[in-house]
């Protein structure tokens, strides 16, 4: 997603991202598709071009806030994420007319309600279908999908899988508190913690389920921008959505987000979160899925990041493939059939 | 004035019945000849007994008609399969080479036996043109002008080489002159050409004609997943929304389709999907959701036989409950349903047409047997065809803008993202405010909510041209109808007033829901007796219709698969039928009538 | 005779008004009294405005009363928010400490000023006890005995240690002694123990009672996902059924609960699952699938408001045209509605009993104004619960086992896999022939299967004791309601026949699909006017009536998120009263009687 | 799943499988549950024990086959499949009265049709939540999966992933044909060749959607068996499935079953798939993961398996602890509310 106060087109410097270079995934046989090139196509398919508008540049982070109060308990870590996302979205000048926030239905999911721009707060579990429509339809606005771990990985669990393969462009944020916050308090699919588990509502004898790792997840799902952040660590959170928000294509940031209410994790997270190494090559999917399951520590940072042809180039390109030689006016259609 | 029915049977992959019975479409249209086609498929992946029946009319014609007149029979089972749906005083035609008839039975049938394996092998040299020879044997026996069929075999084979269409044309003379030198004609049908009527016109099936009314509303976005007998209004679609600039995408499910199409209207754009009843009972949730944000969206619903996975390859109108009904709380909502191919069409555009103006979803109800299908219908006159576009917001609103203001008319104008209104706002499928704000806390304000999205369905109500009336002003039984039925339906109510004059009238409703109360109470007060007809179990209209105007009707159903035959109606209105004493109650003058499109039923 | 009601507020997080409220009802039933309770929770996740309502009776109490006689305001909020709904004449009982009154108003309520806060904070220590100070107040005021809240105390918190009663006794007698000493009492309301008439009694809510009811049943397993407010279903039974030897899981969203239900009793085990409006939506597609291949499950749905995510925290009764229509294609199913706490327990087994027996889902319509309500229940005797079970096969039955044989009653026995029949056979949601094998293309068959689902029904029709009636046996207004309505409507009937005697009379129904129509047209031949009460907007029972039996009835509705009240009701019927003169067209006699259970409600 | 002719605690030496060692997966702090002993509880919690029937010995792969003739084209890969899992049936001597067959929509979800047995053939993309239902609800029966690609992954992918990180006892076998067959050619997630792509019913265009590999995927959601075999090399098949139906838990082999009407993908891949070498541990995950996603050869063969507790035992132990010192008969229940 580009800054509204420049053309789409023009390069921006993401902010404080690593170097991302084109990474051709490998290609032998038929078994995988070629990879196109990275430019970016002039004329978007569908959408008649709007002028764009720019935003004063003097817009600070609490400027992107909407009048709601958060209605959040006191601690939650969502209060940290929103801090966050606002700052990012200012030192972006993203321009709230043409941000549109998506979400399902959690405590993390009425994120759109306390943000200035366009927010839609559909039903449970089907944020991404519903973004991946906006983003298809309108590909100038940025397109933020806000969300929980049981929004993402339970009930929407299937369309996470094939979000990531689509790379619609466009950043999901799962606010993953371990737990059902909404619903207060019950075993969601990240649930690590078994003596946390029992106090859950529905399992007072514990619960043995595997838990779920969103980062390793959105990397077998073939991501192109994977990341993990933590709420009570502020500066390398905006860092790593900004450089999730610049990402041309689907960026997944995991937020380690704890609920204060029901599954508080804040002390038990706090020592095992550790930022990558500087040295991680962000371009090696197989090093970043090392990480991802690695169980010496919760590793915080981008863990991958390529380039690969959007859903609007390829839906851009499928258009010219279809208008090339072909009917153009519906009167066209019409004599095909007679 | 000639109007018989043709069928062809045969094995599905090698004969090839499908093929013949559309050149026999074709060539009829193009003498000038109506047409109504009806296929059949066999439940195995490949092979098996597929049929293609073709009613072909020198005048309008309404429905498939009742029973075969005349049949082809390209092997055994389609001999022993479809023999007895003959028609008495039929006629068969069969591969010698390939069936052998039932010793003694048939003496009322007319028996025409050809060896259409042999004249294609041996006469053509190429086995797979048997379906040819059989055009060839129809064309000399029922007087189909040869060349017509030529014409038309040129036409779909003439840019894949001179050669398919010589072997083509050959197997057609082969056939012809097999029956010129070996048979004697004793049977009554034949075919009249009016080449001087015949115009230019589209030969295509309900998902076709769904594709081409999404095309002329100008939809802009369609997410789908494949189910029969839905996936050919997406494959219409992809294959030429893009050409048009707009994107079809076939995502993981029915529950992503709907959300994607909700996400793309968010955006302003006209969005549609299109699926069978087990991808609509999965949409629920979010059909709620669509009424609730008041996004515009068209669901286009292919019926097939329920309930559960139930008959895919059959034919019902059974889910109109559910299309009307299903939704957890109250969630108003459009459902329409056009009766053939041309309705089609219109419908798709009327459906987009009302859930642009009203905000609301919209679902269309096809079915089976209009997907499969083939009618011919005149191209549009598009400059003929209105469109009707969404309340915008335009410039900047200021920031009390509210998204749901309670307007009048309970539709409220929508600032779109990324067009410079700054009037930002959410929306959301819990209660709201005005704002779009949630609001769960607010007994008056949810009540007022509920009472907006409900004010713009009476108003839908009563859109003028979503029904038409068949038959004479006044008559002993009135018969209300809905989906697929109305050319049976036409058909029994005419051969009932030639027996009895002002024996029966019809309506049929192509706006189902809301139900236009109005209307059917003015068309009750025309008849003694009201009747529904419909494609289903339980009478789902006329539960409906009974609940909201207390109608003491009847119902005629049907719920085996297949699509009701006028006589089968006929016979049913006649059992039905009042005795002719008592006027109506009330004289029909005192009741408003609404303009209808009773004369363009099949124009 | 003592009636009243208390209503508590205050901020939920810290104040516990919900606290205070349960143990004033739980003091008066171990005094012999009646209780009916209402809570109500703040949007918020914690905090914000939470509410405790109490009706204290000490005679049968059939609903939650009208307004509050006496409310207790704890923090200025509930002042703000609540005043307006005390009864004219009520008590307002206010925290000093944090409620400002509005200058001058109130001239026609009697006021008591308490420093709840400081009492807590000052006399007690511990600020957390301003709960327990009220009840002191409460207790001193009305006349609830100390000793009894104090045993209430001790018997929660006993087992935490002896400190945390002490603290708790000293605040209830800090509350009572501020009365003693600093307020007279000038208000009517006095609370009447009756501790001679106290029976044991259990106090839960209607999801436990829902819990409660599925264990009697011998439920073995459960399948579900959390949803408001059906969580606690789940909740109960994962606390309880593994000990008595069954199952629960917490699967990944609803279609998941209801594909692993269905699963589940394939092998023969009673399964249930429970969710809200959301949930059921997206479970349409497999309750489609549980009607075709007949296998039994019960579905509980607590209803919250509607459509979509709607009021999640209020109630409605708006899911029936869902549960009962809701399907692609005719997909019958039975719907039941318990009306009360001690109903969701017998209730849940009658589903199960119904399920298995008729081998169909059947949809347990809870409301969420029952799962938070608490209610007193006589513990169930267990030797009069009858249970029925599915009719399986024993013994080796041969190779042409045919699990859909179609029988005389629609019913047909079951082999489960692992049993030793050697019964192999398949199921499937596929149109399938008396075997279970796909038959896709036999109409006469499909017909047969689709009667035989239909004949099921029809006999769960005419099973007995599903409905209860009210009032004289004969009368100018008769109700007919659902759902969570009936005590409301059972006190504006006494209310309406005080003022003229045969003015109403009721018919409740808790099989509300398929309808009971000879019952109801029995009803109505005994009333001049038929009026339904229901709480949603369109009058979903209503509409199913009509259609089912072209009654002319009137409808009452409530749609704002709350229950009824029996005032809004008897207002209501007052208006549609009919002119006392004709007598009913159908002398009552005449019409065949079914057996009720009138005289058991809310005993 | 054990042979019904042993009693079902005694170890059954698998036919073919490599050595099985109880692998401890990684635990460090709180992030990973422990891993309990995998010794198979006595007390089965809810079914009460049945007799446990015995089959003829001499039943031979025929004999498992009900008097259905499939309707699959000819030449269809499910036809091998169909085979196969016969012979597998017969040399594990399985009782077809307690096997259960569970399946989805497609052409692959016609297999309990044609099987001796019990078979519940559900609606698309449902096979796994309710297989998981009978074989939590009576523990003893043999439960086997058969769907397709659509099946499992697009409509239920979502269950997928639950399915494997609980560890039912079951067998789910996806037959991959890389296209939906019922519906007569549309492109599934698994679909890799653009060019076939492009005579799709829906994607006249092509598609670039990245492909799922459903071995990755299973690695990624923690089964502990995950394998994958060619429908076209029938001996390598029955072992595969043989040691699939061995294992104590989930055990997913994906089945490479080309479509021959919509998708003939025979000639493409018999060059490309290659055993395993007999050197791959089975119980590193991460040399799994790997191979899966190696480009050089589609690998075929058992690329991990481990033991864990089934979703069985969990429900075992759940009900031990549950039991413990609470209360038994529905009266104390009725008590703990007066
Ligand atoms: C179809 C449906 N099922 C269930 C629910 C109830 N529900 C609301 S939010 C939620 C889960 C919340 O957990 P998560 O997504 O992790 O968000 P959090 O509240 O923890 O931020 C559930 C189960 C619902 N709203 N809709
Ligand atoms: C809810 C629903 N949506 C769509 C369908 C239509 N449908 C049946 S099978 C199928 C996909 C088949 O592909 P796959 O699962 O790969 O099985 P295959 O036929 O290739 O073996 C689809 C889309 C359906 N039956 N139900
Ligand atoms: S319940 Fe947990 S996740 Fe929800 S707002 Fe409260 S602290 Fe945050
Ligand atoms: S369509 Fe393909 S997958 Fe289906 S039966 Fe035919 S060959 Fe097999
Ligand atoms: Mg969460
Ligand atoms: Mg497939």
């Amino acid at each position: 997603m580009a800054p509204i106060n420049e053309t789409p087109d023009a390069a921006v410097p993401a902010l404080t991202a690593a170097p991302t270079a084109t990474v051709a995934r490998p290609q032998p046989g038929t078994r995988r598709r070629p990879v196109r090139p990275a430019a970016l196509p002039e004329v978007l398919p569908l959408v008649t071009p709007e002028p764009q508008p720019t935003v004063e540049p003097s817009y600070t982070a609490k400027d992107y806030r909407s009048d709601k109060e958060p209605i959040w308990c006191p601690g939650c870590g969502d209060f940290g994420v929103l801090a966050a996302v606002t700052e990012v979205f200012a030192q972006r000048h993203m321009d709230p007319d043409n941000t549109v926030l998506v979400s399902g239905i959690g405590c993390s999911s009425r994120f759109p309600t306390f943000l200035k721009g366009f927010g839609f707060h559909s039903v449970h579990g089907r944020a991404l279908p519903v973004a991946t429509g906006v983003a298809m339809a309108n590909p100038r606005l940025d397109v933020v999908v806000v969300g929980g771990d049981g929004d993402g990985l339970s009930i929407g669990g299937g369309h996470f899988t094939h979000a990531c393969r689509r790379n619609p462009n466009m950043t999901y944020l799962m606010l993953d508190n371990e737990i059902y916050g909404l619903t207060k308090g019950q075993v969601s699919p990240t649930t690590t913690d078994l003596s946390l588990a029992k106090k859950a509502l529905t399992t007072p004898f514990g619960t043995w389920e595997w838990p779920l790792d969103p980062v390793s997840l959105a990397l077998a799902y073939q991501a192109t921008f994977v990341a993990r952040a933590y709420s009570a660590r502020k500066q390398e959170m905006v860092d790593i959505i900004d450089r999730a928000i610049a990402h041309d294509g689907f960026s997944f940031v995991q937020v380690i987000s704890p609920c204060a209410s029901f599954y508080n994790s804040f002390r038990a997270k706090a020592p095992q979160v550790k930022a990558l190494d500087e040295s991680h090559d962000t371009r090696d999917r197989a090093a970043a899925t090392a990480l991802a399951g690695d169980h010496a520590a919760v590793w915080l940072g981008v863990f991958y990041q390529d380039t690969q042809p959007t859903l609007r180039e390829r839906f851009h390109d499928l258009g010219e493939l279809a208008q090339k030689g072909r009917e153009h006016v519906l009167g066209e259609v019409f004599a095909k059939y007679m | 004035m000639s109007d018989f029915v043709v069928k062809v049977g045969g094995e599905g992959g090698t004969d090839s019945p499908t093929t013949a019975g559309e050149f026999m479409a074709q060539a009829a249209i193009r003498e000038g000849n109506a047409i109504f086609t009806m296929r059949s498929f066999p439940a195995e992946i490949r092979g098996g007994l597929a049929t293609y029946s073709t009613r072909l009319c020198d005048h309008d014609v309404l429905s498939q008609g009742d029973r075969p007149d005349v049949l082809f029979c390209m092997n055994q089972e389609a001999y022993d399969k479809l023999v007895g749906e003959l028609a008495p005083g039929g006629v068969l035609v069969f591969d010698t080479d390939s069936v052998t008839l039932d010793a003694g039975a048939h003496a009322d049938l007319t028996l025409y036996g050809v060896p259409m394996q042999s004249l294609a092998q041996g006469h053509v040299g190429e086995k797979r043109t048997k379906n040819m020879v059989l055009l060839g044997v129809f064309s000399a026996l029922f007087g189909m002008p040869l060349d017509t069929l030529k014409q038309c075999v040129r036409d779909k084979y003439g840019k894949r080489g001179e050669e398919l269409v010589a072997v083509n044309h050959r197997a057609l003379e082969v056939g012809s002159e097999f029956v010129a030198e070996s048979l004697t004609k004793t049977d009554p049908f034949a075919f009249e050409p009016h080449p001087e009527a015949a115009r230019r016109q589209m030969i295509i099936d309900g998902s076709q004609a769904i594709g081409m009314g999404a095309l002329a509303a100008k939809v802009e976005f369609f997410a789908g997943y494949p189910i029969t007998p839905a996936t050919d209004v997406m494959q219409f679609l992809a294959e030429h929304l893009p050409q048009l600039g707009g994107q079809v995408i076939q995502v993981e499910d029915e529950i992503a389709s709907l959300g994607a199409c909700l996400g793309a209207s968010y955006t302003g754009a006209k969005s549609m999907t299109a699926t069978s009843g087990p991808g609509l009972s999965l949409m629920v949730e979010l059909l709620g959701l669509a009424t609730m944000v008041e996004l515009p969206v068209v669901i286009v619903d292919v019926q097939r036989g329920g309930p559960s996975t139930g008959l895919p390859t059959k034919t019902e109108n059974g889910d109109l409950n559910l299309a009307a009904l299903g939704a957890h709380g109250d969630a108003p909502r459009v459902v329409v349903a056009p009766a053939n191919v041309q309705d089609c069409f219109y419908d798709t555009v009327g459906a987009f047409n009302l859930s642009e103006a009203y905000q609301t979803p919209v679902i269309l109800l096809s079915d089976q047997s209009m997907a499969m299908r083939a009618q011919a219908m005149a191209v549009p006159d598009m400059d003929a065809v209105e469109l009707r576009e969404r309340r915008i917001v335009d410039g900047e609103p200021g920031p009390g803008y509210r998204r749901y203001e309670l307007t009048s008319d309970g539709v409220s104008a929508v600032a779109l993202p990324g067009t410079g209104t700054r009037a930002y706002h959410m929306i959301t499928g819990l209660n709201h405010d005005e704002l779009g704000y949630p609001s769960t806390n607010d007994g008056p304000l949810s009540m007022a909510m509920m009472n907006k999205r409900q004010r713009k369905l009476d108003a839908v109500r009563g859109e003028p041209g979503w029904s038409r009336l068949h038959g004479p002003d006044e008559a002993r039984i009135g018969v209300i109808s809905w989906g697929t039925c109305e050319g049976a339906v036409a058909e029994a109510v005419d051969r009932l007033n030639a027996e009895h004059p002002e024996a029966a009238r019809a309506l049929h409703l192509r706006l189902v829901w809301p139900l236009p109360v109005e209307e059917i109470m003015a068309f009750a007060a025309t008849v003694k007796r009201v009747v529904v007809v419909e494609l289903n179990f339980s009478g789902q209209l006329n539960q409906l219709i009974r609940a909201e105007t207390l109608l003491p009707t009847e119902l005629v159903r049907k719920f085996d698969g297949t699509v009701f035959t006028p006589g089968e109606i006929a016979d049913q209105l006649r059992d039905l039928m009042p005795e002719p004493v008592v006027p109506p109650a009330v004289p029909s003058s005192t009741l408003r009538r609404r303009p209808t499109l009773a004369s363009t039923l099949a124009k």
